[in-house]
């Protein structure tokens, strides 16, 4: 079995309220950090509560794997009268993911803050961060419609703030943060007006329970409405192609945890959601699910993993490189979701925790960087693999796995996407993989190429080994990557799993 | 047929909406960014009259104090902040928007022909889960106000939420304006003299008043309109009153920066602590039938609530009170963080360090 | 029926302000027609609580008499001070004599 | 100590007013608001005679409704103005000086003034008030010697000895 | 009554909704954009709150004095009406859509909160709150920046 | 009884809404925002006052009169303060009005009318 067995004992009475306390821990946590008298026990608090939230996700996973889909009936009302949280093999995966890279952007932001942010700002600053993470948390969590709202505001109130701190270092992040913000609203409110059609049809918010009685109603204008309404909010938050406008700045200009955690994250979540719509709300066999995904979906996801993949080639910042790629990886994921078939929407998840283990390690040896260097452009990092070997062979593992190459997990990622699309005959769809992948290396290999071959600027500062707190979080990702590229068992068993949740309840 | 009250609002519903209409478009039209707040304002104002009509008394009491208070005043720290007028928009960068506002907005109409008609009782959005909490909230959690039994109890998940992310909102406020020059904490310059005795007699006799209003709101929100979110926005406009009145100085020696934002926390974490007991006496989170053990709910005295016959949710009932006094922590000192945020910088002191 | 012409009388009057709202011409004019509007908005709700007996309508139009008195010293103190934060006067801490 | 016994007086009178409730736990409850009010005002530090000048109800009430009257005998005067032909008015602006001690007699007459139809306070200023008047031969600062002495009378009790 | 009077509530949403939408993307200011998202959040609360009326319904509150007056009103309606979409005799329109736009509305007003104060930031970091002028220092930025480390 | 105090309590808000009417044609119609204060708030008060009295009479002895006692203070608190504040605002920052000039007249004049007659035409 896996690694983490240990890890699944955890006490029968913590388990059965494990699906809560995955999300109220580090929402605890952030009060208890704003409370807390200074940076390092807010520090402290956060690796905490986040390592506490992991754990239990950990507990969940097992509780999922045993008893198959958890119903949590929060205040012990039965949906829909109450709020329900559902746990299935997908969610628990996205809170695994979630969870894990919230703690390992904690570890991380012991050292990596400093830098960035003003000493006194600590206490909220890792607070907001907590929030995020419980908010993230609760948004894949959740089975009802508009409580998914509430999470996805609490993440996103959070987030804009967090962006905007990145301001010191770049006083860009504030204009990004506020265009992110606005593009966030108005994806959220669209979302809340296209629940609204959709609870005005049904008459209810629990989405299992929407999906029931949708699917007695047919072909109705509201119900259409309410879906593109969904698609193009949830869309916004995606970073979905013609949406995506807001997202290279706001990844470029966020101090470095920001940017981590939300390249690992944040359009993961809202993926997720999207596709928890798709799937589970909408009958699937409605033509109106059909032509959204592959007459709107799969043409969109192609168009970002070609154009932004082409925008990162010619970045001149390594963060603006890798926020287009950012966009450009988000298309492969909907690709393989668009297929709507197992292997297809089993290869996307696994893209996706690869693309979230890979991206993170990538900026998080960007801020490694940043601690002694305040590198922005590629040319500052001219030659800086002699100086800092151990962060810089850490962002070559990571770019590695995103521009594919094998015994590493992006390589895997992409190959079961291309089988899938090979298997639903969709040929063109591997003509888009192999452009995307070949266009990546080319991005990647600049930077490596740079970072390694290139002799330094003569005069320009030099870079130093960033500290063990930074290193560690980012080689165990970097090292994850490597090793589900040999061993991708436990990503594959849980992407399996969560494809199945995910097109079970379809027809 | 119907009879004349129901016509009467009928007629209401339209000419309110048809207000709102003409003032949205005002905003749009308008250059001056002082116009459209006190176009909002307005606005806000008729959409809460409107939200009586349509018998959602408790939301018209928060957009009255949220949209037509709070939010105004928000703007205005922000206009001083900020200092401009909008700059003239080259008709050719509005055709874009507007084609695509007309677009969606005609698609849209399109689509909601196909909702169920407006009053229709036997829509599903009536019928079914809305009508479930009508028919149980009675016998399940017990307040009066069916809004608040939703808000708190079946929905409480929501509200925590919901609180959590006003705490966000001050966390953010805070985070960005909270650490700025505070210049004009300096008292004013002598010379302004006095002009104001009108407003500080009506403000120091208002004070008192609005904050026992806060608490009347607050421990009400079973029997009627109003709750914990409204209250808070309400004590807070207390503070802010003073502080408009008294200066910033004064208001921050009676409430310190750090107690407020420190009340916010404690006030998510009174609501998460409920749910937390709850869950450690064996139910679920948030589940209040489980927030007393058997013998402490034995010695709560029956008539507790006027009528000792009446069964009651001592759970419920308690659960509800003590996690609206969480959001009412939250959201008064979140909104004084708020104000403290934006009142507390200066533009000017800013300039001078450049 | 009479309570139904008295809110037509503030529906009118209520219009009647937001005309004067968005022509202006001077910003005092638009305030003083917010300020307004926000008054008879008091006396609409009381007026259609009475329509509909509905009497919680009577809290609701408590409130929006504070905020409508709130906001206007705001306006106030963003034209003569340009600034929320400065005191009203020289001294807060100067006091009435007791009697 | 007047003061604060007053504040108390009356926000327990305006509790009842609002609430109606006499049940235990409203009670309870009303204690708490009424305690919890009165001692955010103590933090304010505005508990004293402008801010609860209770003790003087009596007063107060007589002067509020002389001037109802005074309010609804003029208010017609406006009216006509409004319906009347477009420039028959003829505004001015007038300084007063006030007898009015404390502030809450200054602020009662700066009030008074606004609310009869025709006169708007514009200013005050240690004793002096500028106002604004619609019709110019109404206003006269002699006009409001009256209003100034009730207004004084009611609010500041030292006024009477004087 | 006619297709457009019983659709009434939803066009003029659609309609003040489209209007927030069109400031939010036509207007250049910081500030005004904020507003606009405003007016374009509140019509997601017109929009639920016009589901959740019932004809002749009366706010969701039990109590004694608010059901004699939707006896009233329930009482005006046809026979029969009452007796099958009312409780206990008096109709009350819904509650669930008034809870969801509590909570939007308080999203609304923190969202306003930290948009206006990114705003304010800009002003300080910018001196201005036009996109325009922002986009071309941002650009001056990135040349700068460029010029800074050339070699 | 009760129905005549009813009649007599539709009739005071009609005149208080009809007050409050004329106020705003006068805010329409008046020149500059001074001569609207005064349309504005005397006419807020005085149609408050008539239509909360009103409303009061139509609900007899219950505790919802008290309520509209409470608003009445508020208003009649609150809409000179803020007319004042208004005023002050417009005044404090130099903005002109549109007809006669801001001459004033000061306190020291000789008086023109012994303090009796005062007493009345500051009433009217």
């Amino acid at each position: 079995m896996t690694p983490f067995d240990a890890l699944y004992a955890a006490p029968a009475a913590l388990t059965a309220h494990a699906p809560v306390i995955v999300i109220a821990a580090p929402l605890v946590g952030a009060c208890a950090a704003a409370l807390s008298p200074g940076a390092r026990s807010s520090w402290v608090i956060s690796v905490l509560t986040t390592a506490f939230s992991l754990w239990m996700a950990i507990a969940l996973a097992g509780e999922v794997a045993r008893e198959g889909v958890i119903d949590y009936a929060l205040g012990g009302f039965p949906s829909p009268m109450g709020i329900a949280l559902k746990v299935d093999a997908i969610a628990v995966t996205m809170a695994l993911l979630i969870s894990a890279m919230g703690l390992m952007g904690a570890i991380y932001s012991g050292h990596a803050l400093l830098s960035e942010v003003r000493a006194e700002k600590h206490t909220l600053f890792q607070a907001g961060y907590l929030l995020c993470v419980s908010g993230y948390l609760g948004l894949v969590l959740t089975g009802d419609a508009f409580n998914a709202f509430v999470f996805l505001e609490i993440s996103s109130i959070g987030t804009y703030a967090l962006v905007a701190a990145g301001e010191r270092r770049d006083r860009r992040a504030l204009p990004a943060a506020f265009n992110y913000l606005i593009m966030g609203t108005v994806g959220a409110t669209l979302y809340v007006i296209g629940v609204g059609f959709l609870y005005g049809a049904t008459g209810t918010l629990n989405m299992a329970d929407m999906g029931v009685r949708l699917v007695t109603l047919g072909d109705n204008p509201a119900v259409q409405a309410g879906f593109a309404f969904i698609v193009a909010g949830l869309g916004a938050k995606a970073a979905m192609f013609p949406l995506h406008g807001w997202l290279p700045g706001a990844y470029a200009g966020a101090p470095t945890l920001v940017s981590v955690f939300l390249a690992a994250t944040a359009t993961k979540a809202a993926i997720y959601l999207l596709m928890r719509f798709t799937f589970d709300v909408f009958p699937l066999d409605a033509d109106f699910g059909r032509l959204f995904l592959h007459g709107i979906l799969a043409p969109l996801a192609a168009a970002a993993a070609i154009v932004c993949s082409v925008q990162a080639i010619f970045a001149r910042e390594v963060r603006r490189m890798l926020a287009f790629s950012s966009i450009a990886q988000v298309g492969f994921i909907l690709l393989g979701f668009s297929l709507a078939t197992q292997a297809g929407v089993s290869a996307g998840v696994f893209y996706m925790v690869a693309h979230a283990l890979m991206k993170a390690a990538a900026f998080m040896a960007l801020g490694a960087f940043a601690i002694s260097l305040k590198a922005r452009l590629l040319s500052d990092f001219a030659g800086i693999g002699r100086e800092a070997p151990w962060s810089t062979v850490a962002f070559a593992v990571a770019a590695a796995s995103l521009a594919g190459v094998p015994l590493t997990m992006g390589f895997l990622g992409k190959w079961s996407l291309i089988e899938a699309a090979l298997q639903a005959r969709q040929a063109w769809m591997v003509v888009v993989f192999a452009i995307g992948s070949l266009l990546t290396l080319v991005y990647v290999g600049r930077i490596v190429e740079t970072m390694f071959f290139r002799a330094p600027t003569p005069g320009a500062p030099r870079a130093k080994e960033a500290p063990v707190g930074v290193l560690a979080p980012l080689w165990v990702l970097a090292g994850l990557s490597v090793w589900f590229g040999v061993d991708a068992t436990l990503p594959a068993s849980l992407a399996d799993a969560g494809a199945a949740a995910l097109l079970g309840a379809a027809p | 047929m119907t009879g004349f009250a129901v016509e009467m609002s009928a007629a209401l519903n339209v000419v309110l909406l048809l207000m709102l209409v003409a003032i949205g478009l005002a905003v749009a039209h308008t250059r001056n960014l002082l116009t459209a707040i006190l176009l909002m304002s307005v606005y806000s104002l008729v959409s809460a009259a409107w939200l009586m009509v349509m018998d959602a008394a408790d939301v018209a009491f928060t957009e009255a104090v949220v949209g037509a208070g709070a939010s105004t005043i928000i703007l205005l720290g922000a206009i001083l902040l900020t200092r401009g007028a909008t700059a003239r928009v080259d008709w050719r960068a509005m055709v874009a928007p507007a084609l695509l506002a007309v677009i969606t907005g005609g698609l849209l109409i399109y689509a909601s022909l196909g909702l169920p008609e407006f009053g229709d009782p036997s829509s599903p959005a009536n019928a079914y889960v809305g009508r479930m909490y009508l028919e149980r909230t009675g016998e399940e959690v017990g307040p009066h106000n069916v809004v608040t039994a939703v808000l708190a109890s079946y929905r409480g998940f929501d509200t925590l939420g919901e609180t959590v992310v006003i705490f966000a909102a001050g966390l953010g406020v805070a985070l960005m304006l909270g650490f700025g020059p505070r210049a004009t904490l300096a008292p004013a310059p002598e010379k302004m003299g006095d002009h104001h005795v009108v407003l500080r007699v009506a403000a120091k006799m208002l004070i008192p008043l609005i904050t026992l209003y806060a608490f009347y709101v607050q421990f009400h929100g079973d029997l009627g309109a109003g709750g914990a979110f409204q209250a808070g926005v309400i004590l807070a406009v207390a503070v802010i009153l003073y502080g408009l009145v008294f200066g910033l100085r004064e208001t921050i020696a009676a409430v310190p920066v750090k107690a407020a934002r420190s009340v916010a926390a404690l006030g998510v974490m009174l609501y998460a602590g409920i749910g937390v007991i709850c869950m450690v006496n064996g139910g679920a989170f948030l589940d209040y039938d489980y927030l007393f053990s058997p013998q402490v709910e034995a010695m709560i005295p029956a008539n507790l609530l006027g009528d000792p016959h009446e069964e009651h949710h001592w759970g419920q009932h308690f659960g509800i009170l003590f996690v609206e006094l969480g959001v009412l922590l939250t959201v008064s000192s979140t909104i004084v963080t708020i104000f403290y945020g934006f009142a507390g910088r200066s533009i000017d002191a800013e300039e001078a360090k450049r | 029926m009479l309570l139904a012409a008295g809110t037509a009388g503030l529906l009118v009057a209520m219009v009647l302000m937001i005309a004067r709202a968005v022509m202006g011409p001077s910003q005092y004019d638009r305030i003083l027609a917010a300020n307004s509007f926000g008054t008879k908005t008091v006396l609409l709700l009381a007026v259609i609580g009475y329509l509909f007996g509905r009497p919680h309508f009577l809290d609701v139009a408590l409130v929006y008499a504070l905020i409508n008195f709130v906001v206007t010293i705001a306006l106030m103190k963003f034209f003569r001070y340009r600034s929320l934060a400065q005191p009203l006067t020289a001294s807060a801490g100067e006091r009435a004599p007791h009697d | 100590m007047t003061y604060l016994l007053g504040l108390v007086m009356a926000l327990t009178v305006a509790w009842f007013a609002l609430s109606g409730q006499t049940a235990p736990q409203f009670l309870v409850l009303a204690a708490v608001s009424v305690l919890l009010s009165v001692w955010i005002a103590a933090r304010f530090k505005i508990i004293d005679r402008d801010s609860s000048p209770y003790h003087r109800a009596p007063q107060l009430t007589l002067y509020t409704g002389w001037l109802l009257v005074e309010i609804v005998k003029s208010n017609v005067a406006v009216i006509a103005r409004v319906w009347g032909p477009r420039h028959d008015i003829d505004p001015a602006m007038v300084s007063l000086r006030t007898n009015a001690t404390t502030d809450l007699g200054k602020a009662l007459f700066a009030n008074s003034i606004t609310l009869t139809p025709g006169t708007v306070t514009v200013d005050v200023e240690g004793d002096r008030l500028k106002v604004h008047a619609l019709m110019r031969e109404k206003a006269s600062p002699a006009s409001f010697e009256a209003m100034d002495r009730r207004a004084a009378g009611a609010a500041d009790a030292r006024k009477r000895e004087r | 009554m006619s297709e457009f009077l019983t659709h009434f509530n939803y066009i003029a949403v659609v309609i003040i909704m489209m209007t927030g939408l069109f400031i939010v993307f036509s207007s250049g200011n910081l500030i005004k954009r904020m507003i606009g998202l405003a007016l374009f959040q509140s019509s997601a609360a017109l929009f639920y709150i016009s589901l959740a009326k019932v004809t002749g319904g009366t706010a969701p509150i039990t109590l004694e004095a608010a059901s004699e007056a939707g006896r009233a009103l329930a009482a005006e309606q046809v026979p029969g009406y009452v007796a099958q979409h009312g409780i206990d005799g008096v109709v009350y329109s819904n509650p669930l859509p008034h809870v969801l736009i509590l909570t939007a509305i308080v999203v609304g007003v923190a969202t306003l909160a930290v948009g206006l104060a990114i705003a304010v930031r800009v002003r300080e970091a910018y001196g201005t709150v036009e996109a325009d002028e922002i986009n071309a220092v941002s650009r001056i930025d990135a040349a700068g920046l460029q010029a800074e480390h050339a070699p | 009884m009760t129905e005549a105090l009813h009649w007599i309590g539709g009739g005071l808000v009609v005149i208080g809404s009809l007050l409050t009417l004329f106020g705003a044609v006068g805010v329409l119609r008046f020149p500059d925002v001074y001569t609207r204060i005064h349309a504005a708030s005397l006419t807020d008060t005085g149609g408050a006052t008539l239509a909360l009295l009103g409303l009061g009479l139509i609900s007899g002895l219950t505790p919802e009169t008290l309520k509209l006692a409470f608003i009445w203070a508020f208003v009649m608190l609150t809409t000179p303060a803020a007319a004042n504040a208004l005023a002050n605002a417009a005044y404090g920052s130099g903005h002109k009005p549109r007809i006669g000039a801001f001459q004033i007249i000061p306190s020291d004049a000789p008086r023109e009318t012994d303090p009796e007659d005062a007493d009345r035409s500051s009433s009217q």
